[in-house]
């Protein structure tokens, strides 16, 4: 067999697998599309909700799951995010801001005044993230700093976050964060055919940024990102520099959880610095664990499965329902260590 | 004058709480490359260890200590064992470890803390220093020196590192690596358990403990290069210092972000730590 | 092509090279050998950025080695392979192959799919023989085919100087005269330095030979020579020096 | 949710909400007020109930997590359509389920002091506000001839939002305040902070620190030698329930402020303490936060009583002006700003670990949420 | 002493060994040669229980070791050199030797035997292996095999990455362990070596065992021609 064998046949193998493959985008997308027939607006939201932390989670699933950044301080970016839309819609309603006013804030700081353009708190939303993210690649990568160093620098990136928020209360509302919000735009945000079209724009933005992040994979920065992610120092000696790439990766995740982020605040109405410390921070990396940190598809499902698992566990146990939620994802590390998807992948080819 | 003076000791008396903390962590990484995000509910088990024996204080250092080791030991069969050489998904693994834990103090020994008394003969103190801090330090000191002891002067301590440098190998030299790895986990955790005893002198015994220390420990253990004893001292009293005169010319929150900030901008100069391992081969 | 001026390494008090010099001509197919120990890996550490020399210079092109990023060095030309091959073994070996080969296009150009396979990675497969293994991953060869997809990549990226740390050790006879015969091939039109413990590979395919010991040069000339010179013999050769130790047949 | 009674049929049964933090950092206080809820709607259903209908407590986890506690609010309005909610503690767990009341014009009964400005008109405030709680703290300080105070809160809302009327109070009524310090939530190492209050020296410290903080606190200020006698800390968050946690000989002898202890002598507290000791055990003490909640339930009842309907707005428009002995005294509904008129109590811990009472206020000082009655307080708050 | 049978192992679902048996009598020197990736090392690692059984036995002094850990199999006197420069980075080089000795609990003065056989390593005893030259680094792993006074030894190509000098040196203490009684298991890839050494040769291709004979054997043409394949 010589190596345009090799080729074709791979080619013929990839189509069939199109074929096959189609089939599940195609269910997905039915899927999304009747959500709002089968449920009630509550629990839309509550699916918003969720794919707004999928667009994290496919942040996460590109810059651990491929690159090998275990990244704790997503929360960082979604922050940023969301707390640069709850300015623009705290904005929105004119006058100063409820929280400034009881804080004991008469004038609006200055910091403020530009969050009243969409296009500006939409844009700082998502290159604010990516902005800080370069300058944490560049600083801490250039370094080599890496694997678990890596991951508590985030972690204590988120923490050092939240401690500056609660501390500025004036500026950011402290421990409560932002809530209340009004409009979006034209739209109540308490009307439920408001809550329906987020909804959509969500599932649109999450179904663009996979398909996106997909493409990347696949490509040869993909196939770069993974040998930097199994071989740093390696990599240096095929003439890249691994610190670009890296950074690169993480300045793209930050940007999903940004915009994540600026979605998350029309859709659930809050955003607080419990939305994005540690705590928040690391159940978003064990979504991703638990749906397959190496398939970005498994990212998103896990991001999905958690999320619906929180809720339904909470309300139905109350007071047990973080011995089902701990149970369920330490069975599946355990027993899947390439979680939902792993298992999923395994099923198929055997 | 006098209270900048003062920050010195107290600063000191910081990082020996921390070093306390910190100790185990930086050994069952150092050994294991185990990162053991339920390190914090150790300590908490410790700390109710020392409540479920009211009056027997110094007894209860060392019955916590094989308390939180069983604890660390079953954690290390059940599941940990399966995670060799994927040290980042152990952190996630014991997180929800964590989590489970925590909910089972609030449901045995009930949400609210719980009153741990201390022993009279550490009411007092000298100057600014309570002698329950200096326990504390004298307690860390003789814990770092005991597991250095351990690690350089027994077999023991070698065969442990042997497994932790080449797992594989050390199979095929003949050494019970299943078996190691409890002692290991089982030393680590059990740290904690001491840990725990003795921050009931300075803290809360409640279900949250664990939480409030855990990120902290963390620092210590990245600071002072992950493993390295020598390092989690020098690592742990710097830290200390360095809040204890932060907090001292601003504030608590502020403190705490400096803190970060200076890991941070360590880490540029020293990206794996203070001390560190270096190796010819390629990660 | 490659200069190499008073090269000092110290590890911690260690001296692991005490002043090498060394000239390789364009083209040139050189051989570097030398007891265990005696600083040939470090050489090539030294010169494609891993170690830090403690002084000297390493002149390339006219350009100061020292100093410089390892990329920045792969991407003045310089390409090597590791004493212990070391591969990408997620990646399947055409796409180690592929990614060896794409250093110089920018990183964007790198978000497109691939397409197809490039000339010089079709080469690298043919010329190392893992045409069969192209779609397995790295992660499943064997120790020596793991060698061979090391000098594959090395080739696919078309460096101007080769350097190839122990490439023959533990491949089977038939296959270190594979790789004599690439080298000899190679060397027509690029330079390439060899570290080898090989002497029967050395007889066959080294003209040019440098010995090293205890980090200094310690002879220089034609495998012949340096196989008569009795230093070389003590140090390196043992005493059976003649007779042919580890030839292959 | 988690229903409190099976097979509850349809008609016979009125649903309510009950919604606390079983999990996190916030259990640790708000566990017991949920218990303190549950068996209010016990004894009220034990009664009779309500129009005749049993009510049906529906109890949610708000997790320590403020946006959970208005995802579950919204769960517990729409889903399960619960007539009235019970819950929260934290400020910010108050701020982040207002809007969802709102925006569906139903019903919360929240149980904690809290730091004011604020009336939202779905809201009912059974705890204090700050002219029920923190300014008769003060008054008492200045009573005591305590001139120069320090401040240590925890860093959020309800304590910022406090020292800032400590300070105005202190500049209107000659007071000192040498020192203001805040730290994180669950912050326990409390060295620096004493050494600087030991070093500012004030005649008394005023204490805003919340939950597990309070523990850390007084154990690292007793080991300094600071003493109740020389350096008195007047708490507004420690109740007899955090005492036991902190350890009776870390704090015994420092003043609280608050609305009720598990000794105010009323015949209704001997009724309440003794219930919650039967029903949870004979060592659990009663707070001021459980009273609330236990209030609340009762208040309730007896507004929904009063307007025949668990309809919002008739419920809320009969509440106004119900008054009922409870175990702290009367409490009357404010029918303008839906807080309760209360009785302010200055407690010393005692070595058994309760709270003697001290001084109180005579009678029910009327709600005042915005210190419009308070002339030194007229800049507080802007806009 | 050691028999192989009928063993099939491989990774995960590849299949590398297919019904692979041979056995090395007391006191014998089995040599095992294939071209590069035949399964060479995953025999002998499947030997040493590194890597699981699917099918076959393993059996040792006429006990049967297939589910045996590694570290037990050691105990019963079998010690293993892998293939490439294995060592424990971070200990020095004389606590490599420690730990292995410690471990079977051998003398102490089969650390300096180990030594002799390797003076270039006494120089360098406390250097930290991590930092040693791949050469060295091999020397200390067949020093660290001798240290456990083996019955068996078996190793994977000791010789690669050795400078010829030591390549005898090397060739010559297998020679008078085997003199002594040792048995052992070799994989070596220089012909000339093997030759010298081997009682018995075993040839593998893709997974099995295509031929075996006498070392005289080795010398003929045919055999040649196996190996070059
Ligand atoms: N990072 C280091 N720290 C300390 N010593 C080192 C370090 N790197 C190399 N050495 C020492 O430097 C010397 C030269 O090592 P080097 O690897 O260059 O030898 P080599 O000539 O390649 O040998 P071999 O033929 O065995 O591969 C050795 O004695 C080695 O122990
Ligand atoms: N970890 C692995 N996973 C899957 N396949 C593997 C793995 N390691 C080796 N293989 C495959 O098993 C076969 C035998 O490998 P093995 O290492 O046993 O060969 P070998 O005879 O020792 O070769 P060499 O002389 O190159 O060391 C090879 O074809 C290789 O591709
Ligand atoms: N309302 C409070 N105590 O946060
Ligand atoms: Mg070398
Ligand atoms: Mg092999």
């Amino acid at each position: 067999m010589n190596k345009t064998d090799v080729m074709n046949k791979a080619d013929v193998m990839k189509k069939a697998d199109v074929m096959k493959k189609a089939i599940y985008p195609i269910l997905v997308g039915l899927l999304v599309v009747a959500a709002p027939f089968l449920m009630d607006a509550f629990r839309l939201n509550l699916l918003a909700k969720y794919l707004c932390f999928a667009i994290v989670a496919l942040g996460i699933g590109l810059a651990w799951g491929q690159g090998g950044m275990l990244t704790l301080g997503q929360g960082v970016f979604f922050g940023l995010g969301g707390y640069s839309m709850a300015m623009y819609l705290k904005l929105q309603e004119g006058g100063l801001p409820d929280f400034m006013v009881w804080s004991g804030v008469e004038k609006l700081p200055a910091l403020w005044t530009p969050f009243a353009n969409p296009v500006f708190a939409l844009a700082t939303a998502i290159l604010g993230p990516m902005l800080l993210a370069t300058l944490l690649g560049l600083l801490v990568f250039r370094q080599r700093v890496r694997g678990a160093y890596f991951a508590i620098l985030t972690q204590a990136l988120a923490a050092a976050l939240v401690i500056l928020l609660v501390g500025q209360q004036g500026l950011t509302g402290g421990t409560n964060g932002m809530t209340n919000f009004y409009d979006l735009f034209a739209w109540d945000l308490a009307e439920d055919s408001t809550q329906r079209g987020l909804y959509f724009v969500v599932a649109v933005v999450l179904a663009l940024l996979y398909l996106g992040a997909r493409q990347l994979v696949r490509s040869r920065y993909g196939r770069l990102l993974v040998a930097v992610r199994d071989g740093e120092d390696r990599v240096r000696f095929l003439g890249y520099d691994p610190a670009t790439v890296k950074t690169v990766t993480f300045a793209i995740s930050a940007g999903m959880a940004g915009l994540a982020g600026a979605l998350f605040v029309p859709v659930v109405g809050i955003i607080s610095p419990a939305l994005l410390g540690v705590v928040p921070s690391l159940e978003l990396v064990v979504a991703v664990a638990v749906g397959g940190r190496y398939a970005l598809a498994g990212a998103v499902l896990g991001a999905v499965v958690m999320g619906y698992a929180k809720t339904a566990f909470s309300e139905q146990f109350a007071d047990g329902w973080l011995y089902l939620q701990g149970a369920l994802f330490i069975l599946v590390m355990t027993l899947a260590p390439k979680g939902i998807m792993g298992v999923i992948k395994r099923a198929r080819t055997a | 004058m006098e209270a900048f003076v003062n920050q010195l000791p107290i600063g000191l008396s910081i990082g020996a709480v921390l070093l306390l903390i910190a100790l185990g962590l930086t050994f069952t990484f150092g050994q294991m490359g185990v990162i053991n995000m339920a390190h914090g509910e150790f300590i908490m088990a410790g700390a109710y260890t020392a409540f479920l024996l009211p009056g027997l204080f110094v007894p209860s250092l060392v019955v916590a200590f094989f308390v939180a080791g069983a604890m660390g030991l079953v954690l290390e069969r059940l599941a940990i064992r399966h995670f060799y050489g994927r040290p980042l998904d152990t952190l996630l693994l014991t997180w929800g470890v964590s989590l489970v834990l925590q909910q089972l103090a609030r449901d045995l020994f009930g949400a609210p803390n719980v009153q741990v008394k201390a022993p009279d003969w550490l009411a007092g103190g000298i100057g600014i220093l309570p002698y329950n801090r200096l326990f504390i330090m004298g307690l860390a000191i003789a814990s770092v020196v005991g597991v250095w002891l351990y690690l350089v002067r027994t077999k023991h301590g070698r065969r442990m590192r042997a497994v932790m440098q080449n797992r594989r190998l050390a199979a095929t030299s003949g050494i019970d690596t299943g078996r190691v790895d409890m002692l290991t986990f089982f030393i680590g955790s059990g740290l904690a358990g001491i840990a725990g005893v003795a921050l009931t002198l300075v803290g809360p015994v409640g279900p949250s403990l664990g939480t409030y220390y855990i990120v902290d420990a963390f620092l210590v253990v990245v600071a002072g290069g992950l493993g390295q004893l020598r390092g989690a001292v020098l690592a742990a009293a710097g830290l200390g210092l360095l809040n204890s005169y932060a907090e001292f010319w601003s504030d608590a929150s502020l403190a705490k972000v400096i803190v970060f900030a200076a890991v941070i901008a360590f880490l540029q100069f020293r990206p794996q730590g203070l001390f560190t391992v270096r190796s010819r081969a390629l990660s | 092509m490659l200069e190499l001026r008073d090269i000092q390494v110290d590890f911690d008090g260690f001296k692991a090279l005490g002043g090498v010099d060394l000239t390789v001509a364009e083209g040139e197919l050189r051989f570097l050998i030398g007891p265990n120990g005696a600083g040939k890996t470090t050489l090539i550490d030294v010169i494609t950025g891993l170690t830090r020399p403690t002084s000297g210079t390493v002149g390339f092109d006219g350009h100061d080695l020292v100093g410089r990023k390892e990329h920045h060095i792969v991407r003045l030309g310089v390409g090597r392979t590791f004493q212990t091959a070391v591969v990408f073994e997620e990646l399947t070996v055409l796409e180690n192959l592929d990614l060896a080969a794409s250093f110089r296009k920018p990183l964007w150009s790198l978000m497109r799919q691939r397409k197809g396979v490039t000339e010089a990675v079709e080469e690298a497969l043919s010329r190392t023989g893992l045409e069969e293994l192209a779609e397995r991953s790295a992660g499943v060869l064997s120790h020596g085919q793991r060698q061979w997809l090391e000098i594959g990549m090395l080739l696919a990226q078309r460096p101007r100087l080769l350097l190839l740390d122990e490439p023959v050790a533990g491949m089977s006879r038939e296959e270190r005269e594979r790789t004599g015969e690439l080298l000899t091939g190679i060397a027509r039109d690029h330079t390439v330095i060899v570290v080898e413990h090989d002497m029967e590979f050395l007889r066959r395919y080294a003209s040019q030979v440098t010995v090293l010991h205890e980090g200094k040069v310690l002879t220089e000339g034609s495998v012949d020579q340096v196989r008569a010179d009795p230093r070389v013999q003590e140090v390196y050769l043992g005493r059976r020096a003649s007779d042919a130790v580890g030839t292959g047949s | 949710g988690s229903t409190g009674s099976t097979g509850s049929a349809e008609g016979g049964d009125i649903k309510v909400g009950i919604l606390h933090s079983l999990s996190g950092t916030m259990a640790i206080s708000e566990v017991t007020v949920r218990d303190a809820e549950l068996l209010a709607i016990e004894e009220i259903n034990a009664a009779g109930g309500v129009l005749g209908k049993k009510l049906v407590p529906v109890v949610e986890d708000g997790a320590s997590d403020w946006p959970t506690f208005a995802e579950k609010a919204t769960k517990l309005i729409r889903q399960d359509k619960v007539a009235t909610v019970f819950g929260g503690w934290t400020s910010a767990s108050r701020k982040a389920m207002l809007p969802v009341f709102e925006r569906n014009k139903a019903l919360l009964w929240y149980p904690v002091q809290y730091e004011g400005l604020e009336a939202s008109p779905y809201i009912f405030y059974t705890g204090a506000t700050t002219n029920q709680q923190i300014i008769p703290g003060l008054d008492y300080l200045k009573e005591q001839g305590k001139k120069k105070i320090f401040l240590v809160g925890s860093d959020y809302v309800f304590p910022r939002t406090a020292n800032k009327i400590i300070k105005a109070y202190a500049t209107a009524n000659g007071m000192e305040v040498l020192g203001e310090e805040y730290t994180p939530l669950g912050h326990t190492e409390y060295s620096t902070l004493v050494n600087k209050v030991a070093q500012a020296k004030p005649d008394a410290v005023f204490n805003t620190l919340n939950g597990d903080s309070n523990v850390a606190f007084f154990k690292q200020f007793k080991s300094a030698g600071l003493t109740a006698e020389a350096m008195p800390v007047l708490s507004v968050s420690v109740a007899e329930e955090e005492v036991t946690g902190i350890g009776v000989d870390n704090i015994a002898g420092h003043p609280v402020a608050w609305n009720y202890y598990q000794t105010t002598a009323t015949p209704a507290n001997d009724k309440f303490v003794a219930a919650f000791k039967a029903k949870y055990g004979a060592q659990k003490v009663t707070s001021d936060p459980m009273e609330a909640g236990y209030n609340a339930v009762y208040l309730w009842a007896e507004a929904v009583k009063k307007a025949g309907t668990t309809e919002v707005e008739a419920v809320k428009k009969a509440a106004g002006g119900i008054a009922l002995e409870r175990p702290e005294g009367l409490v009357t509904i404010d029918g303008e700003n839906q807080h309760m008129y209360k009785t302010a109590r200055i407690g010393i811990i005692q070595t058994d670990g309760l709270i003697k009472e001290v001084w109180n206020s005579g009678q029910p000082i009327k709600p005042d949420p915005y210190l419009k009655g308070y002339p030194w307080a007229s800049g507080l708050t802007a806009g | 002493m050691l028999s192989v049978r009928d063993l099939e192992s491989g990774y995960g679902r590849a299949r590398v060994l297919f019904g692979v048996s041979l056995t090395v009598e007391p006191g014998e020197l089995v040599c095992v040669m294939g071209r590069n990736g035949v399964g060479k090392t995953t025999l002998l690692d499947t030997v040493m229980g590194v890597l699981p059984v699917t099918s076959g036995t393993v059996t040792f002094d006429g006990r049967d070791i297939t589910r045996l850990k590694p570290h037990e199999r050691v105990r019963l006197g079998i010690a293993y050199v892998p293939q490439g420069h294995d060592t424990f980075p971070q200990l020095s080089v004389l606590g490599n030797l420690q730990v292995t000795l410690e471990a079977s609990k051998g003398s102490p003065s089969a650390l300096d035997e180990a030594l002799d056989v390797f003076p270039a390593l006494k120089p360098l005893l406390k250097r930290q292996a991590g930092y040693l030259s791949g050469g060295q680094q091999q020397q200390l792993a067949i020093a660290r095999a001798l240290v456990t006074r083996p019955r068996m030894l078996i190793l994977d190509e000791p010789t690669e990455g050795i400078q010829p000098s030591i390549i005898i040196e090397i060739e010559e203490a297998i020679e008078r362990l085997h003199g002594s009684g040792l048995s052992v298991l070799l994989v070596e890839q220089y012909v000339d070596i093997a030759l010298r050494l081997a009682d018995r040769f075993v040839i593998l291709d893709a997974g099995r065992v295509v031929r075996e004979g006498e070392a005289r054997e080795l010398r003929g043409e045919e055999v040649q021609h196996l190996l070059a394949v």
